[in-house]
């Protein structure tokens, strides 16, 4: 009962604490906070295991009586896997922080952990778009406030953004007119799948496509990313950790959650569009991170190839692609929240993120160099690491769809290897051009360290994830079935 | 009695509504603000003229006390102490005057279309004869329509108050 | 009923007080005096009697008392507003009793039985309004803007009348009910009657600002004093709106519905061309015209829903309501800061909590959760979805949404931007309580929509 | 017979300005000067007609038929006497019986003043416009309190509008002039400066205006104009003795009826019901001639401010205490 809304409560509590109290409490408290966090969703976990019945593990209020809209929670399998990676992804954001930042930053940043974890949990169809909403404010005023993104940038990004969630809104009130409660439309999940499901072919196509919008522009998907490079390379680093760690996912969450649960019929048709507009989005976005010389940009370019990867595991619509998109995501989650942790060491303690800049860093801070190669290790899916998992189970589940796709996605495989490892090569090897005085905090080997860790132990030990993985797949390729 | 299979009451209807009309256009092409008010009275007559026909001599009588007879002359008075000359008024492009008379034009062909179709219908209410009365019309205004009657006095007090506001001098421009 | 009998009265004490010599008070005065009158309208609500006073002239159900009370309620704010303004330096009686009638007129438009006391409560708020629309005495665009503002709204009466006139030729009534009456017993309208319908929803587009009858608007706002704008905008239109909404609703709705498509095509050409004409402009008082025109279209589209009364009705005061209050938080910053967009680069940095107030407003008037202009839209939304009106209108006003997220929070975006020159002097602390208050109300309204939009369960 | 009237109402004019300053007045022509008005007459028609070259010249000639053609009309409502009888029929002896008629004189002299300022307009003259819009702005601001005094009247006369009726209800009580004394007072006053008639003649006060609104003025279009403002003394004389004095009825008139056996209907009544109507208003037309040989001239804005500082919360005053006791004579059966 009371586990979802602890969930919700504890970063909002945070936010709110730390917004009122002065900016000195700002360096323990939100050290607090994220170790809370941390602990809470240990506690959870183990909590979600003993769960005598689902209902522990729900939450439902009436909210908006008029429009049939409740406050509904429930921490499913799925919820778990996005959970787990809100925290420990969020918590290492908050930690990464330097000190000197404004105590509305954290209070922001925790604010948005609140409503990321609203989306990961809401039950209730508009409550999740609310949350979905919710999202984009701290980020877009984090953008706004505290750092050098242009005003034209954070316009874009806010414009394409509420775009997609407006057409998201368009179809989900769709869908809800559906429905039918004992005579009254509800927002209710059930209701909502029910109602869907029970559409016309035509009708399951403009539902389909209208939310799929939002999630196509989060993503990014191709058509759809140009917001996203300038955003990501202009926002503070903790802002596109966020953007890229976890806001990305709730794109993967929703198509899963609400997409295919709705509308399984629809699908199979729109399967092969969306494959396709996958996997131009993962060739162009390698191709172009080949050639970026900003090493943030190129962070960008290649979150958005890793991202392609995982959408086509999600519609290769085959238990272990699907399995393999969330393990991915997860580890896509720590991955680039490492490589942006080491990306604001280079900028800030070595002057530069232009690759050609930097040169010989293995040389002066070798125990860097280590991390920094196992992150890369991690991006590029070297068996032993997280990723490996996941891009392997996402390619076995699309070959099982279409090996034609499967071997064009695998390219990207390579090309990621081409543009990291030369990355890596430009920035750590070869001649000392980076200011070789610099310190690295210990806060951040601290965190690279972690990082690095659960990287290669999910890459040893996947069971924990994998499981939840695995269980939400298949349910949902259960849902689908018929639909194939 | 019957001309051309018209009662007389139409003749003087379409008499009156004629040259109502006539006026009531040439107070919006008279050139002279002062020939558009006079007109505008010669327009207040004609309207007057079918209260009468209509059997309302209170209503024709006030119209024409009220509006022809208080109303114009102060209009009359504020034109002719400005001294306003046809010369002061801006001229319209004459694009500007054929959209305006198109789209004018096109508003009278939709009502008169839509007018002509009333001619088939018979009125809803006859009028009661003592309809125009001084003593009907007040029963009515102090019983059924009791509340609009009021209201409207705070209507006109409003109106009073805004034109003396408008009206009166800054105080602070008297202090330069 | 009682609540329409005191604001009036304090019109007639306004004006006592020139003579009587009490002006230092007048403020107080109408402050209490409208406390008592929302008094009086919760005294209402909780004794509700079935009587209509007046030969059923006029009538406080319980819609009706909510929606007069919302106005009231506004007008108490815009009083805070008007008192910041340096515009004047008293609240001059004439003033304070012209907004009152104003006040009064709304009331009657929303309490109206009758086409004849409709008209009355549209000159009545309309009025008012011409004359303090010039009430700028050295500007010539205050001027301009009342002379504009009264040959339009002369215009649209002109219309008015002649479509109750041509009803009345129907229906033989002016009563609302008994022309619903005969619409309803008719099997085909004579066509002098349906021009009659069609007339009257024109001027009531006039008077509410829907394209193409929006032209006035823009220039009107912005050559009135910025107090008077921010009444107009917020008070004058919306009870504008409550008299179409209850016309369209208790009196022209089915069986003869033909004039939906009228008032579609409007709506879909306003949101069109507000928010396209709000892009460009570089005066926030412009802008707020043309978004104000885009509200309209969206409380429009309750009306062309046509759907379950208690959901529309309950879409029409939360829309309302969330859009006076952003609309008075707005203005409440406006009032102390003018109206040039390029004054408020760096806003955030002189006034942070100001910057938020206008923000909050701001993110209501875009309609982003979990503000309460957030729920007017999406239940506009809802109710335009369940309708048998076309999916395109729908997708349209999701467009014209997003144009206007996109001004907004450009808005936004400026009061937040980084100014190469450094803010001058200190960060003031301007107790800019009214925008505040404005702000935590949406807020508050958006946490709990039940409190505003769940008030009716036909 | 209004132009009658009025044509001798200017010899009477002369002769009685003659008697209060001492001197003869016209004598020549005729006896005791009786044909002076036809002389006059014959000259205004044959001298030469003077239209000014900047006039607008249909407005000029307008204008005074105007104002005469508003003069005479409104005289057609004069009840002059009691119904006469012949046979069956009743004759009415007014030219025309408007149920309304009260408004209808409101509203006949409110036209009036479009005689004059068009004729000061159109004259394009600053002395005749001057002329013309004080003229206007008099009549408009007297029009008030003389429509006011009128409300409290017909309230306390029974409340008819009709002329006919306001003087027969006369018959049997007493005249309105005992209900209604501060509105007969406030009508004269205002029916004073209705006519342009001294104290208030500012509008064509010689020695500011030189002639006021007809300055440009010549041969018999101002001879209309001249006529025109008798007429009007004349109708406003008569109708004050219609209204306040009740026409064609006199003190125990009904007794003296009885008492010759005469019935309502015979000509007799009507005869000495006329005499007695038209006695009334040539005392009124010589009152004001009185006043005006009497009284100077006013200010312009003592003549403002009389009107709309004295005179109009006085009228309100009237009607206030006239509905009041109108009131107190329906409860208390008075």
């Amino acid at each position: 009962m009371m586990i979802p809304l602890l969930l919700l409560c504890i970063p909002l509590a945070s936010a709110i604490v730390i917004w009122s109290f002065p900016a000195a409490f700002t360096g323990i408290f939100s050290k607090l906070f994220a170790g809370t966090q941390i602990i809470s969703l240990l506690v959870i976990y183990v909590l979600h295991f003993y769960a005598s019945t689902t209902t522990e593990l729900q939450y439902d209020m009436m909210w908006f009586n008029a429009m049939g809209l409740h406050v509904s929670l429930l921490l499913s399998p799925l919820s778990m896997l996005f959970i787990i990676l809100t925290s420990l992804v969020g918590s290492i954001i908050v930690l990464s922080i330097p000190a000197t930042t404004s105590k509305h930053v954290y209070a922001l940043v925790f604010f948005m952990l609140f409503a990321l974890q609203g989306v990961f949990l809401a039950q209730d169809g508009l409550l999740f778009y609310i949350f979905w909403e919710l999202a984009l404010l701290p980020i877009y005023f984090i953008g706004l406030v505290w750092s050098d993104a242009t005003r034209a940038t954070l316009l874009k990004f806010f414009v394409y953004t509420v775009l997609g969630s407006l057409s998201m809104l368009l179809g989900l009130i769709y869908v809800y007119l559906h429905t039918d409660v004992a005579g009254a439309h509800a927002w209710n999940y059930n209701a909502m799948i029910q109602a869907a499901q029970a559409l016309q072919p035509q009708q399951q196509y403009f539902v389909f496509w209208s939310i799929f919008l939002a999630f196509a522009i989060k993503l990014p998907l191709f058509p759809f990313h140009s917001w996203q490079p300038a955003t990501y390379v202009e926002m503070p680093y903790y802002g596109t950790m966020l953007l890229s760690g976890i806001m990305l996912k709730m794109g993967v969450f929703g198509i899963i959650h609400w997409l295919f649960a709705m509308v399984p019929a629809a699908i199979p048709s729109v399967q092969q569009p969306v494959l396709i507009l996958a996997l131009i989005g993962i060739l162009y976005a390698s191709i172009i991170a080949i050639q970026q010389r900003d090493y943030k940009r190129l962070i960008a370019y290649a979150s958005m190839a890793h991202v392609g990867v995982i959408v086509c595991g999600l519609f290769s619509a085959h238990v272990q692609g699907i399995q393999g998109a969330l393990f991915q995501s997860v580890s896509h989650g720590l991955t680039v929240v490492g490589l942006l942790l080491v990306c604001d060491i280079l900028e800030h303690r070595f002057g530069s993120q232009t690759i050609s800049n930097l040169g010989g860093i293995r040389n002066t801070h070798p125990w860097f160099a280590v991390l920094f190669l196992c992150i890369t290790m991690g991006a590029v899916a070297l068996p032993l690491t997280s990723s490996f998992i996941g891009e392997f189970l996402i390619f076995n589940g699309l070959f099982s769809y279409s090996p034609l796709i499967m071997g064009l996605a695998g390219i990207s495989v390579i090309l990621g290897a081409v543009y990291m490892l030369r990355s890596y090569q430009g920035i750590m090897l070869g001649q000392h051009t980076a200011n070789t005085t610099a310190t690295i905090p210990k806060g951040h080997y601290i965190l690279l360290t972690v990082v690095m860790a659960l990287i290669i132990l999910l890459g040893l030990f996947p069971k924990p994830i994998n499981d939840l993985a695995a269980s939400a797949a298949t349910t949902l390729v259960h849902t689908l079935k018929p639909g194939i | 009695m019957n001309l051309l299979g018209y009662s007389l009451h139409q003749w003087v209807f379409g008499v009156l509504s004629f040259i109502t009309i006539v006026f009531a256009l040439m107070v919006v092409f008279s050139r002279n603000p002062v020939n558009s008010v006079l007109y505008l009275v010669l327009t207040f007559f004609g309207i007057a003229g079918h209260y009468l026909l209509l059997n309302a001599q209170f209503l024709a009588i006030v119209h024409i006390a009220v509006y022809a007879g208080a109303i114009m002359v102060l209009f009359l008075f504020v034109i002719m102490l400005m001294n306003l000359n046809a010369d002061d008024e801006p001229q319209k492009t004459m694009s500007s005057k054929i959209i305006a008379g198109v789209l004018g034009g096109l508003l009278l062909f939709v009502i008169v279309g839509v007018l002509r179709q009333t001619a088939q219908i018979l009125p809803q209410t006859q009028g009661a004869a003592d309809i125009g009365l001084v003593k009907t019309l007040g029963m009515v205004l102090f019983n059924e329509f009791l509340f609009p009657f009021e209201i409207i006095s705070i209507l006109l007090l409003a109106a009073l108050v805004g034109a003396i506001m408008i009206g009166k001098r800054e105080t602070t421009e008297s202090k330069l | 009923m009682i609540a329409l009998f005191i604001i009036i009265g304090n019109g007639l004490l306004a004006l006592l007080a020139e003579i009587f010599k009490f002006q230092k008070f007048i403020f107080n005065i109408t402050f209490v005096l409208l406390l008592a009158a929302l008094a009086s309208n919760y005294w209402a609500w909780q004794h509700p009697q079935a009587f209509a006073p007046f030969s059923n002239m006029i009538c406080f159900n319980m819609l009706e008392l909510v929606l007069s009370s919302l106005l009231i309620a506004a007008t108490i704010l815009w009083l805070f507003i008007q008192r910041a303004s340096h515009n004047h330096q008293t609240f001059g009686t004439d003033l304070s009793s012209l907004i009152l009638f104003a006040l009064a007129g709304g009331l009657l438009l929303t309490a109206f039985q009758n086409l004849t006391t409709l008209f009355i409560g549209v000159e009545l708020l309309s009025i008012p309004l011409y004359v303090l629309a010039a009430s700028h005495k050295n500007s010539a665009d205050s001027h301009e803007a009342g002379f504009k503002y009264l040959i339009l709204g002369a215009f649209a009466s002109a219309l008015l009348l002649f479509g109750i006139a041509l009803l009345y030729g129907g229906a033989a009534s002016f009563d609302i009910n008994a022309i619903q009456a005969y619409l309803n017993a008719q099997a085909n309208l004579p066509a002098f009657v349906k021009m009659g319908m069609l007339l009257l929803l024109i001027a009531f587009c006039f008077k509410v600002a829907i394209a193409p009858f929006h032209f006035w608007s823009p220039d009107v706002y912005e050559g009135a004093p910025m107090a008077i704008t921010a009444f107009m905008s917020t008070v004058a239109k919306t009870a504008s709106f409550y008299a179409f909404f209850k016309i369209t609703m208790v009196c022209f709705n089915a069986p003869h519905t033909f004039w939906i498509s009228m008032l579609m095509a409007f709506a879909v050409l306003s949101l069109i061309l507000a928010n396209t004409s709000a892009l460009g402009q570089k005066h926030l008082k412009r802008l707020f015209a043309y978004s104000g025109i885009s509200h309209s279209a969206f409380l429009l589209l309750i009306i062309i829903a046509q759907q379950k009364q208690a959901l529309s009705v309950n879409a029409l005061i939360m829309y309302t309501a969330s859009y006076m209050l952003s609309g008075l938080g707005a203005f409440a910053i406006l009032v102390k800061h003018g109206d040039v967009i390029s004054d408020y680069a760096g806003f955030a940095k002189r006034n942070p909590t100001s910057a938020f107030s206008f923000s909050v407003c701001l993110l209501s008037m875009a309609g982003i959760p979990i503000t309460a202009g957030f729920f007017s839209k999406y239940m506009v939304f809802v109710l335009l979805l369940s309708s048998s009106v076309s999916i395109w209108v729908s997708v349209i006003a999701i467009v014209a949404a997003l144009i206007g997220i996109y001004y907004y929070i450009r808005l936004i975006t400026q009061l937040y931007s980084k100014t190469a020159e450094e803010p001058q002097g200190p960060i003031q602390t301007d107790n800019n309580w009214i925008a505040l208050l404005c702000a935590i109300a949406l807020l508050v309204i958006g946490f709990f929509p039940q409190s505003l939009g769940g008030i009716f369960t036909f | 017979m209004s132009l009658g009237i009025a044509a001798y109402s200017t010899w009477w004019e002369r002769k009685f300005a003659a008697l209060l300053q001492d001197r003869w007045g016209p004598s020549r022509a005729g006896w005791f000067g009786l044909l002076q008005p036809v002389a006059d007459g014959g000259k205004m028609l044959f001298k030469e007609e003077i239209i000014p070259n900047v006039a607008n010249k249909f407005l000029f000639v307008l204008a005074p038929a105007l104002f005469i053609i508003t003069a005479i009309v409104a005289g057609v409502l004069i009840p002059w006497a009691p119904g006469l009888k012949a046979g069956s029929h009743w004759y009415v002896l007014q030219v025309t019986d408007v149920n309304v008629g009260v408004l209808f004189l409101l509203g006949v002299t409110s036209v009036g003043v479009y005689g004059i300022m068009i004729g000061g307009w159109a004259s394009n003259n600053k002395y005749s416009l001057l002329g013309a819009l004080r003229a206007s702005a008099q009549m408009i601001s007297y029009e008030l309190a003389m429509g006011i005094a009128l409300i409290a009247l017909i309230i306390s006369s029974g409340g008819s509008l009709s002329f006919s009726e306001i003087v027969a209800g006369q018959n049997e009580g007493v005249a309105n002039i005992v209900w209604q004394p501060l509105g007969f007072i406030i009508f004269f006053i205002c029916a004073l400066a209705e006519t342009n008639r001294a104290p208030f003649d500012l509008a064509e006060c010689e020695t500011e205006l030189v002639g006021g609104y007809h300055t440009e003025y010549s041969s018999f279009k101002l001879g209309l104009f001249l006529f025109a403002e008798y007429i009007n003394m004349f109708v406003s004389s008569a109708v004050m003795a219609g209204f306040y004095f009740g026409g064609y009825n006199f003190p125990f008139a009904q007794e003296f009826y009885a008492a010759m056996g005469w019935h309502y209907g015979d000509w007799q009544i009507s005869l000495i019901g006329f005499g007695a109507y038209f006695t009334k208003t040539l005392i009124f037309i010589t009152l004001f001639m009185w006043i005006r040989w009497s009284i100077p001239r006013f200010r312009y804005d003592q003549l403002m401010n009389l009107g709309w500082r004295t005179l109009l919360p006085l009228s309100l005053l009237n009607l206030a205490l006239t509905v009041g006791i109108e009131y107190l004579r329906g409860h208390l059966h008075l």
